[in-house]
C-alpha cells in the first residue's frame, strides 16, 4: 500500500509543470478563443510535446514513455491548473494509446505535437477542438475510428468557453481507420477520457480557488480584507474540502485502470462525479468572491470558469457516473427505468 | 384570503396578453448588450411606449397607466410568458425613477420621467467604483462646489455601470463631504453623458458584449437642478429606493415563472434520463412558485399599508438561488449540449451574478440576520 | 387577490396561541413522554377545545365553528410553535370532519377535548398517539373506519420523540363505523393531513428559530455574542429564508383544498416538501448553533427537533411529495416507474 | 503508488477478522451510555484486551501489537464491518494516550497505559465548562499550588464530559495562571474520580441516558506526579494531541464504510422508491469511499515523514458531513419507520453531534481557511 503519486510519474508532471509556469497563462488561453494567435498555443504543445506530453501512454516500443492510467491523473491535474487550450485528454489519454496500438501513422506528429486529437463520442453532439484538431476519432457503430479533419464535415458551433473551438462533426459511414472495436475496448478507452477529464478538473478547480485566495487576501472593503469574513473564509473552505477529497478518488482511479482492477468503472465514474462537483464549487464560489470585478471577460477566472462547466459536463456528466454507481452498487432501478436508460459510455448526461 | 383575481384584473390580463401577442418580436432580438442589440431593443422599447405598456405602473401624465400593484405584477407575468424582450431601459425606470418621484422636484418630474418612459433618455446606474463595490459607503468620486457658475464639478471613476457604453445619461453619488464621513456627505446627481469632461469605455461582462462600463469623470459641470433630493442626501435617497431594486420591483416572479415553463418543456423532451434530473426540475418549479407566493404575501401587506423593510433581502436571496438552481438543472437536462452558446447558457452566465449585484448575498444575509432577526452587529 | 390570513382564522389562531403561551412551554411536552403527567396534557386540549381548536372544521350545524382548510395554515403553525404532545393534525383536520361527516356519535367528546383522535394509514406503519388516542380512524382497504382504542390492538413502540405514543395498530377486519369511502375521499382526508402536518412543521421551525436567535444572542465566546459570527449569522438567515417562503406555500395550498381548485393536490404536496426541508433546516442550525448546550435532553431544544424529525417523514415524507409534483409537473417517469410505484397518498415515502 | 496490501497485511486482517468473528457478541450490546450497557461494554474491552486487540498500535509492553498504522487502519475496517460494540474507552486511548506518549514519564506511561488498554482505568476528557466551549481558551477551572503537600488544588467545573458517570479519571486542561493569559498558564491535569471533592452528574445527551457528565471540583488535591507535560505546558500538551481527535485515529474511514454498507443493504431491500433516493445513497457511498482513500493519502504521507497539520480539519470536516447525510438517507429510506427508536435512528441523533465536538465545523472552516489557504485571521 502506497497511496502517492510515483516518483516517474510525478517528474512527467513536474516538467510539464514547469513549461506551463512560464508559459500558459491567461493570455495563451486567450489566444485559443476566436481571433486569438492560436499559433502560440500551437508552439506552446509542440513544447509539451517535447518534454513527453503526448507520449505518456504510449509505449516506449512505439516511441512513447510507456507510463500507464496512473500517471494521468498528475499529469492532466498539472495541465489543468494552467488550462491551455487543447484537447488534452483526448489527444494524451485516448488519442496517442489508440494510434499506437493500432500502429496507426499519424502518431508521430501526435507525439511530435504537431497534431492534436479529438473524440466525438455522441453522433450530432457538439465536438470540442473539432474545428482545430488534425485527427478525430469518432465512436462509428461499434467501433472507434480515426480521420483526418479533411475527411469529415464540421460545422461549427459558439460556445461558452471560447477556446473550446466547438464543432458539430459528420464522418463518411465508410472512411476513416479502425481503431479499437466492441464494447469492451471501447470502454477502456472511455474511462480514459473520463479520467483524465476529471484529473483536468481537479487542476481547474485548484487554480480557481488559488485565484480567488489571493483576490480575497488582496481586495479591501469596509477597511479589512474580503477574505477575513467568516463567509468568505467558509465558503473557500469548503471548495478546499471538495478538491482535497476528490483529489485522492481520481488517483484511485488511475491505478485501478492501470492495475486492470474490477473496481474500475466504478472508480473512474466516481473520480468523475467528484472532480465535476468540486471544479464547479470552485468556480462558483471564486466567482462570488470576486464579486463584480470577476465578472467580467478582462478578468482571468472566465477563462478557467468556462472551462470548468464544459468539462464537467463532457465525458459524461456528474448525473450520469452517480447513476453508473448506483447501478454498479446494486441500488436497482425502478422497475423498466434501467431499460429506457442506455447507460453505456455513450450517454450524453 | 383569496387566491383569484377580480374580473377588471382578468380583464387587464387579457388585454395585455392581447398587445403583447401582436407586438413582441417572433425572433429573440440579438443581445442588448451589443451596440446592435441595443438599438434593436431601443425600437422595441419605444413600441412598448407607444402602446402605453413601458411603465404600466405610473401616473397616466408620465406615460404610464396608473396600474396598481397587483396589475402591474399580471402585466410582468404577461410579458415574460410571452417572451418579450429584456428591457434595457430598466435601471432607469426600477432605480432612478423611483427616487425621482420620492424625492424630485415638480420640474424634475416632468423634464426626466416622460422622456424615460419613452426610451428617449437612457439611464445606467453610477453606484459603484472600483474600491467601492459591497462598501457602497467608501466612494471616492467628489463633487465640487462651483457657486459662479450654478453647480458642481464632478471628478472620479465609476464602474461595473450596466450598458454605460449606450446609455445618454448617468446617476448617481458624490462625495460632497469628506471622505471620513462614509455614507453621510454624499450627494445624488444626473450627469448627461455626453458633457464635457466625461469618458465612457464599454467592457464584457461574462454574458455578453459591452455590457459594463468604466464611467471617467473629470471636472464634468452638473447644474444645480441635476441634484435630486438635496445636498448631502444622497444615502438616503439611494437608500429609500434601491428598495425596489433588492425588492419586489425589478425581481417580478414572472421572469422565474417563465423560465421554470421553459424548464419543463426542456425537460418533457429529454424523458428517460437519470431519476435526479426530474426531482431536480421539480424543486426549481417549486422555488420559482414559492417565490411567486411569497411576493403575491408581500404585495398584499404594501397594498394594505403594512411596512415591507428588510424583507427584500429574503426576496433578492431566493430569487437569486433560484435561479441558478434552475438553469444549472437545465445545463444538466442539456448534456454536452450545454456549453454551446445559447438562451440557456447565457442565461446560466447571467444567473451567476444574481447574487453578486444589488447587494451580494453575503450582505444580504447580514441585513435579514441583523434586522429580522435581531443578531448583533458585531 | 388577497394573501393573508383571513380575520376570522386569525381570531382563531391567536385565541389558541393565548392558551398556549401560557401553557404549553416544555415543561408540558415533556408532560407526553414516558412517566410524564400526562394529564397535564389532557387539561391542556380540553382547555383549547374550549376555544373551538378541535371544532374549527366541523359545520357550525354540528356545533363546530365551519371553517375551512385555509383556517389550518395559521392555527397548526400556532399549535405547531408551542409543541403540545397530541394528535393535532389528525384530531382537528382529519377526525372531527370525518366524525362530524359520519354523524358519529363520538364527535361529542372530541369537540369537548376529551377524545382525541388518531390515525393509521399505512399498515403496518407506526402510528403517532395510537398509545393514547380514544379513537383511532383506520384506513381499511377502500374506507376510512372509526375504531375505539379498545376495538385495536396496539403494540407499543420505542420512538425518538418521546412524546409521540407510537404503537402499531391492528384493526379487526369487519368492525368499525365506515367513515369514507372510494379514492376521491379519501384523497381529500389525506391532503387535509399533509396540510396540517405541514403547517405544524412550519411552527416548530419557527419555534426553534427563535430558541438559535435567543441562545446566539446570550452566548458569549471569544469575547463576542456567538451570534455576532458571520457564520452564525448567515445560517440562521438561510433558516429564516426557508420559513418565509414555506409559509405561503402552506396557506396557499390551504386555500386550494377550500376553493377546491383543480391545483389542491400539488399545492398540498409542494407545501409538505417546502414545510419539512425548512423544518428539518432548522432543526440541525439549531442544534449547531447551539453546540454542546443543545445537545442533551436537559435543553428544550430537542423536544421541537424530534418532533419536526418526525413530521418532516410523517404523512409522506418530502421525497414522496417531490415525486408527485414531478409527475404532476408531467415530468414523465422513465418507463416502467410508473408502474412500479404506487404513487397513491398510501405510498410511506 | 500501489493500492494493495502486503501478504503481511492480509495476514493481519485475516487475524483480525477471525478473532473478531468468534468473539463479537451476536446481539448488539445495550447502549454504552447508560450504567447497565457500559457494564457489558467493559467486559467486552477486557475481552479485547485479552485478545490483545484492544491497543493494536502501542508497543507490546503496554498491551499493543506494536502495528503499524496500515494494520490499524486494517483492524479498523475489520473491527467495525464486524459490527463490534463502539469503544467506550476511546477517549482515554484516543486522546490521552497520545498524550501520555509523547508528554508523560517513563513512570506515567508504566502507571497509565496498561491499566488504561486494559479497561482498569476509564478515562474522561475534561476540556469543555460551560464558558468554555468552541473557546476553549477561556477556562476557568483553576489549580492552586500546595508545595507543603508537594501538588495541586483543583476547582472548577467541567461540563459535556463523555460517560463521565461511569469513567474512573478524568484529565483535563485547569489554568495555573492568570485568567487574562488565555491559552498559556494552563496545565494539564490526571484527575482520580473518587478523589475527595470531586463530584459527578451524570446527564442525558440526545441520542442515550447519561452519556454527559459534569464535573465539579472543590478543592481537590492532586499530586505533582499526575501533572502531564510540566506546568503551565497544557495547551501545547493539548493541541499537539488534540489533533489524533480531530484527525485520524480517532475517525477511522471504516466506521463509514460500515454505515455506507448498512445504507445500501437497507436501500436494496427497498426497490421502487423515488429515484432521488438512489442518487443519496451512490453519494453517500462516494463520501465515504473518498474519505477512505483521504485518509490513504494522509498515512502515506505519515508513514514517509510528511508533516500532516491542518489537514486533519478537512478530515473532520468530511466525516462529520458524511455521517449526517448518511444517515439523513436512511432516514429518508426508512419513511415512517425512522421514528421509531433503532441503530439509525440512534445513529442519526448521533451524527448531528459530528459537526459540534471535537472543534465545531465552523472553527475546523476557519482552520482550514486560515492555515491551509493562508486566508487573513483577522
Amino acid at each position: 500500500m502506497r497511496f502517492a503519486v510515483a516518483e516517474r510519474d510525478a517528474v512527467l508532471a513536474e516538467a510539464v509543470g514547469e513549461v506551463l509556469a512560464g508559459r500558459c497563462g491567461p493570455e495563451l488561453i486567450r489566444a485559443g478563443w476566436p481571433g486569438g494567435r492560436v499559433a502560440q498555443v500551437d508552439a506552446l504543445w509542440r513544447t509539451l510535446a517535447q518534454v513527453g506530453m503526448p507520449a505518456a501512454l504510449v509505449p516506449e516500443a512505439a516511441d512513447g514513455l510507456g507510463l500507464d492510467e496512473t500517471a494521468l491523473a498528475p499529469l492532466m491535474e498539472t495541465l489543468g491548473r494552467a488550462g491551455p487550450p487543447v484537447p488534452a485528454a483526448e489527444t494524451v489519454a485516448v488519442g496517442a494509446p489508440l494510434l499506437a496500438a493500432a500502429g496507426a501513422p499519424q502518431l508521430a506528429a501526435v507525439l511530435a505535437g504537431s497534431s492534436l486529437v479529438t473524440v466525438a463520442w455522441h453522433a450530432g453532439a457538439p465536438v470540442p477542438f473539432a474545428a482545430r484538431a488534425a485527427l478525430i476519432v469518432v465512436r462509428v457503430g461499434d467501433g472507434l475510428r480515426l480521420y483526418e479533419r479533411g475527411e469529415v464535415d464540421t460545422e461549427p458551433l459558439a460556445s461558452v468557453d471560447g477556446s473550446r473551438g466547438l464543432a458539430r462533426v459528420s464522418a463518411p459511414a465508410g472512411g476513416g481507420l479502425l481503431l479499437a472495436e466492441g464494447p469492451e475496448a471501447r470502454a477502456a478507452v472511455w474511462r480514459r477520457g473520463v479520467l483524465a477529464t476529471a484529473a483536468l478538473l481537479v487542476g481547474l478547480g485548484a487554480r480557481m480557488l488559488d485565484l480567488a485566495v489571493a483576490h480575497v487576501r488582496e481586495r479591501r472593503q469596509f477597511g479589512v480584507p474580503v477574505g477575513s469574513f467568516q463567509a468568505v473564509k467558509h465558503a473557500l473552505a469548503d471548495v478546499e474540502v471538495a478538491l482535497r477529497l476528490a483529489r485522492p478518488a481520481v488517483l484511485a482511479a488511475g491505478w485501478a485502470q492501470a492495475a486492470g482492477d474490477a473496481e474500475a468503472p466504478v472508480r473512474t465514474s466516481m473520480a468523475k462525479v467528484l472532480a465535476s462537483d468540486a471544479a464547479r464549487l470552485a468556480a462558483r464560489t471564486a466567482l462570488q468572491c470576486h464579486g463584480a470585478i470577476g465578472y467580467t471577460t478582462e478578468h482571468p477566472l472566465h477563462l478557467y470558469a468556462k472551462r470548468a462547466w464544459a468539462l464537467a459536463a463532457d465525458w459524461g456528466g456528474p448525473a450520469h457516473h452517480r447513476e453508473r454507481v448506483a447501478r454498479w452498487l446494486g441500488l436497482t432501478a425502478p422497475a423498466g427505468h434501467g431499460n429506457a436508460t442506455d447507460l453505456s459510455e455513450g450517454t450524453p448526461w | 384570503m383569496d387566491l383569484t383575481w377580480s374580473p377588471e384584473e382578468e380583464e387587464f390580463r387579457a388585454q395585455a396578453r392581447a398587445w403583447l401577442a401582436a407586438h413582441v418580436p417572433r425572433e429573440p432580438l440579438p443581445s442588448g448588450d451589443t451596440r446592435a442589440g441595443f438599438a434593436a431593443h431601443l425600437a422595441w422599447e419605444r413600441e412598448l411606449f407607444e402602446g402605453r405598456w413601458a411603465v404600466v405602473s405610473w401616473p397616466a401624465e408620465y406615460g404610464g397607466r396608473d396600474a396598481s400593484l397587483w396589475q402591474w405584477l399580471i402585466f410582468e407575468e404577461e410579458y415574460y410568458r410571452a417572451g418579450a424582450p429584456s428591457r434595457v431601459t430598466q435601471n432607469g425606470i426600477f432605480l432612478l425613477a423611483p427616487a425621482v418621484f420620492e424625492f424630485g422636484t415638480p420640474e424634475q418630474r416632468r423634464r426626466i420621467l416622460p422622456r424615460m418612459a419613452a426610451a428617449r433618455e437612457l439611464w445606467a446606474q453610477g453606484w459603484s467604483e472600483p474600491d467601492a463595490g459591497s462598501d457602497l459607503a467608501a466612494l471616492r468620486s467628489r463633487a465640487a462646489r462651483d457657486a459662479a457658475a450654478g453647480g458642481w464639478r464632478l471628478t472620479g471613476q465609476k464602474t461595473w455601470t450596466t450598458r454605460g457604453a449606450f446609455c445618454t445619461h448617468l446617476f448617481g453619488l458624490f462625495r460632497t463631504g469628506p471622505r471620513a464621513e462614509r455614507h453621510r456627505g454624499l450627494t445624488y446627481f444626473l450627469v448627461p453623458l455626453d458633457a464635457p469632461g466625461v469618458t465612457v469605455r464599454g467592457f464584457e461582462r461574462l454574458d455578453g458584449d459591452e455590457g459594463f462600463a468604466e464611467v471617467f469623470l473629470d471636472d464634468v459641470f452638473v447644474p444645480d437642478a441635476d441634484v435630486l433630493g438635496g445636498v448631502g442626501q444622497g444615502w438616503s435617497v439611494a437608500m429609500a429606493t434601491t428598495g425596489s431594486e433588492r425588492g419586489l420591483t425589478l425581481r417580478s416572479p414572472g421572469r422565474y415563472l417563465q423560465a421554470a415553463r421553459r424548464l419543463l418543456e426542456l425537460a418533457r423532451n429529454r424523458p428517460g434520463g437519470p431519476g435526479a434530473h426530474r426531482d431536480r426540475v421539480a424543486e426549481s418549479w417549486m422555488a420559482a412558485e414559492a417565490y411567486r407566493l411569497f411576493t403575491l404575501e408581500q404585495v398584499t401587506s404594501i397594498v394594505e399599508g403594512r411596512q415591507v423593510g428588510a424583507e427584500s433581502s429574503l426576496a433578492k436571496l431566493s430569487w437569486s438561488e433560484l435561479d441558478i438552481r434552475l438553469h444549472e438543472t437545465a445545463m444538466e437536462l442539456l448534456g454536452p449540449e450545454a456549453e454551446a452558446d445559447g438562451p440557456w447558457s447565457r442565461g446560466f452566465l447571467f444567473s451567476l451574478a444574481g447574487p453578486i449585484y444589488a447587494g451580494t448575498n453575503e450582505i444580504q444575509r447580514n441585513i435579514v440576520a441583523e434586522r429580522l432577526l435581531g443578531l448583533p452587529r458585531r
